[in-house]
């Protein structure tokens, strides 16, 4: 079995090879350089799906992955060796992983062609967006840590860049400071990880450290107190929660809809949010070690249900579902917590494709929108309305992607969110702290229906509430590269695609045992496996490995007893119906209040003021960090170091050092006028003017004397050698 | 490798008897004495030949030019104006030889010599076939560069010596012309010898076929255009219309031999058109397949029925006809394009050459070479038929 | 390789010797036949009829100079690249054609970003630079502003 | 037999021209085809020395270019004879008069005597070996070139690009300074 | 046959030519062309040694290179020279005895 590794480069390549090119191009050429780029995005999605359709249905079946390696760089000396191997590992999750984010990075390119067309950094964008693909591709190709945090770190600028995009205004600025210092919070307790992960393993290799864990090296070892997979794990973990926006540092990712719309759809959907989570299934056995699991459930449950209760009062359209975001990846770390690796996974996917889609629609609507006395694109809901009758395909994607993202049955966010609900609710039967984070996503599933119905009848439905922003909007003609990726978006809204059924019901006959297909593919890695592994060089071909992943952790409860077995079965069956029942009463809800206007939305403004203040000032995370850790913890340490710069250092060593100079310098110029000037300089000047009587004869500046001069002179030396 | 007419005539059990016979009649070893009459008996029959084609290139150019026109052209002397050239070639040895007073004597003397010289020393290696060329160097196409950039010394020394402004401006245009395009037809015979592995004759068309899929000119889509940018330089390297310049009437009287007259005009006139014969030949030699013949009638193999000597030489003869053919059409390609197309600028020449021919040059020895790595030296109809056979797939 | 002896070079010193010996035979044997009254008007450098003013061995315009000064760089790299084409498809055979494919290009591409040097600063342009001469009065001029 | 011929005419050839370009004084021309014939006579010397792709690379470089390049030189400045000159008689192209042939004659000798010096060491070590036969040289020059040269090979081509630059730049029509 | 020494008198002759050539000639063009000839006596040594010691063929390449310089040297060469006789309206050698133009 072969597999032509320089095709899975070129997945990553394509898009950077796009990036150089166009960011000398960019200028003068704009269109070809956004040809480049969407050239080379839909270049690498062929490729990805390739390895996709290799690994999933084609001849790695489900039990193989590829991992190869080169030698990056060596550092031998004082009698330590170090060899930095970087490498690509695939397996199943890397290459749906990638399929998904070419896939979805392809439609977003074609998109902007449409969104973005009359900008004035229209090439720029792309350049940005090259590199951002290639760098969230190089993320999922990774086989060890290093690589990882190179393309984290690669991506955070790419999003400080494009989240400033319009750096013009000041908020868009703000925003992109804001971004990256929120992330690099999290970013220095990741790199603290990895270099706590490699004082104990002396390596970098995902395979590595699964092999370390399998023969539990790891057990016993302490550091400041803690045991270090509970430590690494919770700095790699600090890592995806500034990555993923999780509580407490979710704080930048609404803020960073300050970018084009399409950037927001590129980061909330396929690449950077997605990348912590991706980040924290692959160290999940390292989390699972230091007995993490229990502290990510309750972070991943607050953010679903705190995010969700945010988005609830929030009137821009993109912040909705900046929130909305939060929240799902939340629910993608509860299920993590909760040990529910492959629906986590299923859930990232999922959530790209239909968060994907909302971004791109709600491109589509701002894009339209155009308030002709600000000369400004309008996000603010309340000025919407009814716009389902200019705008039918987006309105149509929309209602997909929404009924997706509340969970309701057919639709693939019901297929994964279920799983990871249903879950919890296992893992709370078994431990009861869990009840707490199973509740709270339970709750934040029916505030997410709230939400996501309560937008789309605002924007889509009822009265348009601003009659003159309304009459302006031009009728939407199917354009392909504005309703294509939308419509190609909303079809993989639908639960078949990743259920194997319309109903969600298991399907795919594996081994006397029917199970969905995603069930085949994504298994948290059995440590077990990795022990005597070893990575192939690159360059070699023949790249098969035999490894045997456990089904998931799903499946293997159902190895442990005939009972358990029946308990699980139960216990989903009725968190199925729960949200199932959830998702519709969000939607009542919604109904109620803002079509048939039964239920008056005012009156719990009223009621619950103060909570109502709260949520609209985001609980006020944002004062919070800025009046007490800026300017109570941070300030204060900055005017002393200030204080300590100017009161201490300047006023006595540099004046001092001033007064020390002078009289320095009064000596000097004494001994100046002595010794260099009267002997050095003249006595110089007078010995060179002999010499030079001399000299100037030789140096006639005719050629011919200096060549007879030359081969004289040579003739001579070699006289004397002969 | 190194072949030559004498090693092809060696392999005859008939040579070697003789040259034995004689040796030992000499008393010495006379092997090179008869190498020496064989070759002089050739180049002698090559200079008659190539005389008789160049004689019968001015009588082309008129009749032909006369045809394009709608004229008659010469159709006195002898059956179709057949013997014009013979009287023009009688009338070049009357007329009387002048050297200009004020002229550089010894220079006006040798520029023809240096013309003719060069020309002469690149017919040596010009495969007409594959036993009959003359010598089949190692460095063949790159020494024949080399001899015949003498023509453009030559040239050059013929505007100087005159002591006539317009000898020495069309000396000027003709050397300058002459380099300038000397470098995309360089690059394009680079992108041949990449493909070929090696600067013989013999190498660069073993590797092409008898029939037209076979030939480099079709070997990729590079070489095709390559053909052309050659075409065009060697057009320009040999002054012909639309690239005349240095002889343009119009401008210049008639360039850097003004002041010539009688034979030694007749030597400038005959250089260039050896000259173009040449550059026909080794355009076909390059790109179209040389002397090869279709079915390999050429090798004589098919013909081994008879005795090898007759065999081989009935081989070589159909050789000898299909580089000519090739060749004469090509030539009759350039006097076509000489009275088709008007004559360029100078400015337009020079852009033309360092902005269009050398840059496409560059562009397409790089993607030859790319080519030829990429697909392992196949040409395209291998490709397609590599892919028709199914072979498709794995590696 | 089979090796050879300087016989090859034979008909190369042949044919020189044939072509030197025809250019002076034939001026020899013209010689005998031809008629040779030479007149001063006969013997005057050809100027539409007028007497020739001056020599015409005057000094030209540099551009000559420059588009040969091209050309020998040119030719001197295509010298240069000849070995390196021939042995190209052999390493090719053995699976390092890729190393070859690397060094001319970057050969190659050295040599075209002199030419887009020149081509940039007009050196190329037989028209511009002789209007250079002309207009620089003017150009320097404007620079001085 | 051939050899010697060949060789004799090239010795010949390189004598002549050599000798060309020192006492031809009258016109830089002649003196620059005398050079011209000079590095014929060396091509057919590498060819002697089994150096055929040298020969032609000495035909190419130096027939094709380099003198090409010193003829128009030398009509760049001028016309090469002595007697006539744009700029009239008094700045005519130096030919060298008795005087500095006379210590060109001197340093000739000096150098001949050193050169002798040599070449009686060398002589006493060297012994006849018998000769390879001739080869092609041109695929093993190719692999040196792309194997164990090839950093001079790529260098050359930089040194090339900084010549076509400098020279261009020197070159380049400008207006004349006083 | 020639043998080694016929080659080294012949390298050596032109050596000493050029040299002559370039004290004795005033004109720098000539004195280019004595370059020409010594760099071709190096050539021609480089070879000559190659054909008859060690048949590696390194000399070879050297002389490549030289050829190669050569050509630069030329090229180079020459343009100063035009430059020169632009500034100065002269190629006489002894008038280049200032460094600026």
């Amino acid at each position: 079995m072969e597999y032509n590794v320089l095709n899975i480069g070129l997945i990553v390549l394509l898009p950077f090879f796009a990036f150089v090119i166009n960011s000398f191009i960019v200028k003068k050429f704009t269109n070809l350089a956004v040809g480049i780029s969407c050239a080379a995005i839909l270049g690498s999605f062929v490729l990805a799906s390739r390895v996709f359709y290799d690994f999933v249905f084609g001849k790695y079946s489900t039990n193989y992955h590829v991992h190869k390696t080169f030698e990056w760089f060596n550092l031998n000396g004082g009698g330590q060796d170090f060899t930095m191997n970087m490498g690509v590992y695939i397996d199943n999750m890397s290459a749906t992983l990638l399929f998904m984010v070419t896939g979805v990075a392809s439609l977003i390119h074609i998109f902007s062609t449409y969104y973005m067309k009359d900008d004035k950094r229209y090439g720029r964008f792309f350049v940005y967006m090259s590199l951002f693909t290639s760098a969230m591709l190089g993320l999922g190709l990774s086989d060890n840590l290093l690589s990882v945090f190179i393309f984290w770190e690669l991506m955070g600028f790419c999003s400080y860049s494009l989240i400033g995009f319009y750096y013009e205004k000041e908020e868009a600025g703000n925003a992109n400071v804001k971004a990256f210092m929120t992330t690099r919070v999290g970013d220095v307790f990741f790199l603290l990880g990895i270099l706590a992960v490699y004082w104990q393993v002396g390596s970098f290799t995902f395979v590595d450290i699964y092999a370390y864990l399998a023969t539990g090296g790891m057990e016993g070892v302490m550091v400041l107190g803690i045991p270090l997979a509970t430590f690494a794990g919770i700095a790699i973990f600090m890592g995806t929660i500034g990555k993923s926006a999780q509580f407490p540092l979710q704080v930048w990712l609404p803020d960073a809809m300050m970018g084009p719309t399409p950037c927001s759809a590129l980061i909330h959907a396929a690449t950077m949010v997605a990348a912590g989570v991706y980040l924290s299934l692959r160290m999940y056995p390292l989390m699972e070690a230091g007995g993490l699991l229990p502290f990510i459930a309750t972070i991943g449950g607050i953010t679903a249900f705190g995010a969700a209760t945010i988005a609830l009062v929030q009137t821009d359209f993109k912040a909705v579902l900046a929130y909305s975001t939060i929240s799902q990846l939340g629910y993608m770390v509860l299920g993590i917590g909760v040990g529910s690796y492959n629906a986590a996974f299923m859930h990232l996917i999922t959530h790209a494709v239909f968060k994907a889609c909302l971004f791109l629609s709600a491109g589509s609507v701002i894009h339209s929108l155009h308030d002709h006395h600000t000369h400004a694109h309008v996000q603010e809901m309340p000025r919407m309305g009814g716009l389902r009758h200019k705008m039918k395909f987006t309105w149509f994607a929309m209602w997909c992607c929404t009924l997706a993202i509340a969970g309701i049955p057919f639709f693939s966010g019901f297929v994964s969110k279920d799983r990871i609900l249903g879950d919890a609710l296992v893992m709370a039967t078994y431990n009861p702290y869990y009840w707490f984070p199973a509740a709270l996503g339970f709750c934040g599933a029916l505030l997410t229906a709230f939400y996501m119905c309560r937008m789309m009848f605002l924007a889509f439905h009822g009265e348009p509430r601003d009659k003159d922003l309304y009459d302006h909007v031009h009728e939407e003609k199917f354009s392909w590269n504005r309703n294509l990726p939308l419509l190609i978006l909303s079809v993989f809204t639908l639960g078949v695609w990743f259920s194997g059924s319309l109903t969600g019901q298991k399907l795919v006959k594996v081994a006397h045992e029917k199970i969905e297909w995603f069930d085949t593919l994504i298994a948290e890695p059995k440590l077990e496996v990795f022990k005597d592994y070893q990575s192939q060089e690159w360059g070699s071909r023949d790249i098969k490995s035999t490894l045997t992943f456990s089904k998931s952790v799903y499946d293997s409860t159902h190895g442990k007893s005939e009972e358990e077995y029946h308990h699980v079965h139960k216990v989903h069956v009725i968190g199925a119906w729960a949200s199932i029942f959830i998702a519709f009463g969000g939607v009542f809800i919604a109904f109620m209040m803002y079509i048939r206007k039964s239920w008056n939305p005012g009156w719990w403004v009223n009621t619950f003021s103060g909570w109502y203040r709260a949520l609209q000032n985001k609980y006020h995370f944002d004062d919070l960090y800025i009046k007490g850790v800026i300017q109570k913890g941070l300030l204060p340490v900055n005017n002393f170091l200030a204080w300590l710069d100017m009161g201490i250092y300047d006023k006595y060593a540099i004046d001092g050092w001033e007064k020390v100079n002078r009289c320095a310098f009064t000596i000097s110029k004494w001994f100046d006028h002595i010794f260099v000037d009267t002997i050095g300089v003249d006595g110089t000047g007078a010995s060179v003017r002999a010499f030079n009587v001399i000299l100037r004869t030789l140096q006639s500046g005719k050629i011919q004397f200096y060549f007879i001069m030359i081969v004289l002179v040579l003739a001579g030396y070699i006289w004397s050698l002969v | 490798m190194n072949e030559s007419l004498i090693s092809y005539l060696s392999q005859f059990e008939g040579h070697q008897a003789f040259v034995k016979m004689a040796s030992e009649m000499a008393g010495t070893d006379l092997t090179s004495t008869i190498s020496f009459m064989i070759y002089l008996a050739a180049v002698l029959a090559v200079v008659g030949v190539m005389a008789t084609i160049g004689g019968l290139g001015t009588y082309a150019e008129r009749k032909i030019s006369a045809d394009l026109q709608a004229r008659q052209g010469p159709n006195r002397v002898g059956p179709f104006g057949l013997l014009q050239m013979l009287a023009d070639g009688v009338k070049m040895i009357l007329k009387e030889d002048i050297i200009p007073r004020d002229a550089d004597k010894f220079m006006f003397v040798i520029a023809p010599l240096l013309c003719i010289v060069g020309v002469f020393g690149s017919l040596a290696v010009v495969p007409f076939s594959s036993g009959f060329i003359l010598t089949d160097l190692n460095v063949g196409v790159f020494y024949l560069l080399g001899i015949s950039s003498l023509v453009g010394v030559g040239i050059f020394i013929g505007g100087y010596s005159s002591n006539s402004k317009w000898s020495m401006l069309g000396g000027m245009r003709g050397a300058s012309q002459i380099i300038s395009y000397e470098i995309p037809v360089t690059l394009s015979i680079i992108m041949i010898v990449l493909i070929a592995g090696g600067m013989s004759f013999g190498t660069l068309i073993s590797g092409q076929g008898g029939f037209p899929h076979q030939w480099y000119l079709f070997h990729n889509p590079f070489t095709f255009i390559g053909f052309f940018v050659y075409f065009i330089g060697a057009l320009a390297e040999t002054n012909r219309a639309p690239f005349d310049l240095p002889e343009a009437e119009s401008e210049l009287v008639s360039g850097y031999h003004t002041e010539y007259t009688g034979m030694r005009f007749a030597f400038f006139a005959l250089a260039e058109y050896i000259e173009v014969f040449v550059v026909c030949g080794v355009a076909v030699a390059l790109f179209l397949g040389g002397y090869k013949v279709p079915f390999d009638l050429g090798n004589g193999e098919a013909f081994s029925a008879l005795p090898p000597i007759i065999g081989k030489n009935i081989g070589q003869f159909l050789q000898l006809g299909s580089f000519f053919t090739k060749t004469l059409a090509l030539y009759y390609v350039v006097i076509w394009i000489r009275w088709t197309l008007p004559r360029l600028r100078v400015d337009q020449l020079m852009t033309l050459c360092w902005k269009y021919l050398t840059p496409i040059a560059l562009f397409n020895l790089l993607m030859v070479a790319v080519w030829v790595y990429a697909f392992e030296g196949q040409s395209m109809f291998e490709l397609f038929s590599s892919m028709g056979s199914g072979s498709s797939g794995g590696h | 390789m089979s090796s050879h002896n300087l016989d090859v070079y034979m008909p190369i010193l042949i044919l020189m010797g044939v072509g030197v010996a025809l250019v002076f035979g034939a001026i020899i044997f013209g010689k005998l036949i031809r008629p040779h009254n030479p007149t001063r008007l006969k013997e005057q450098a050809y100027e539409c009829g007028e007497d020739p003013v001056g020599v015409a061995w005057s000094n030209f315009n540099v551009r000559f100079y420059v588009v040969s000064l091209i050309f020998i760089i040119f030719d001197v790299e295509g010298a240069l690249m000849f070995p390196v084409a021939s042995v190209f498809k052999k390493f090719n055979e053995i699976g390092r054609g890729g190393l070859l494919l690397c060094t001319l290009s970057l050969f190659v591409i050295i040599l075209i970003s002199g030419v887009v040097y020149c081509w940039k600063k007009g050196d190329l342009d037989w028209v511009k630079s002789f209007h250079l001469d002309l207009n620089k009065d003017s150009e320097s001029k404007k620079v001085e502003a | 037999m051939f050899d010697s011929v060949l060789f004799i005419s090239s010795a010949v050839l390189v004598l002549v021209g050599s000798l060309g370009v020192l006492f031809i004084k009258e016109n830089l021309m002649h003196a620059c085809v005398s050079l011209l014939t000079a590095l014929f006579g060396v091509a057919g010397l590498y060819a002697t020395l089994g150096a055929d792709f040298l020969a032609a690379t000495q035909l190419v470089v130096y027939v094709g270019g380099v003198v090409i390049l010193m003829l128009f030189g030398i009509m760049l400045t001028g016309g090469g004879t002595s007697n006539e000159n744009k700029f009239g008689i008094e700045k005519v192209p130096g030919m060298g008069s008795v005087k500095t042939y006379i210590v060109a004659g001197v340093n000739v000798l000096v150098i001949s005597l050193i050169v002798i010096r040599i070449m009686a060491n060398v002589m006493k070590d060297y012994k006849a070996v018998p000769l390879p036969p001739y080869e092609s040289t041109v695929e093993k020059l190719g692999t040196l070139l792309v194997t164990d040269h090839v950093l001079a090979f790529e260098i050359s081509s930089i040194l090339l690009l900084g010549a076509l630059v400098g020279a261009a730049i020197i070159a380049r029509p400008t207006r004349r300074t006083n | 046959m020639a043998s080694l020494y016929s080659y080294l008198f012949l390298s050596f002759f032109m050596f000493v030519i050029g040299m002559a050539v370039m004290i004795a000639r005033k004109n720098v063009i000539a004195m280019l062309l004595g370059i020409e000839l010594i760099l071709n006596a190096a050539a021609l040594n480089f070879v000559a040694y190659t054909r008859f010691i060690n048949q590696n063929l390194d000399g070879h390449i050297m002389s490549l290179f030289i050829i190669v310089i050569a050509a630069a040297e030329a090229a180079v060469g020459l343009a100063i020279v035009i430059r020169f006789f632009q500034v100065r309206e002269s190629i006489h050698v002894d008038d280049a005895t200032q460094l600026q133009a």
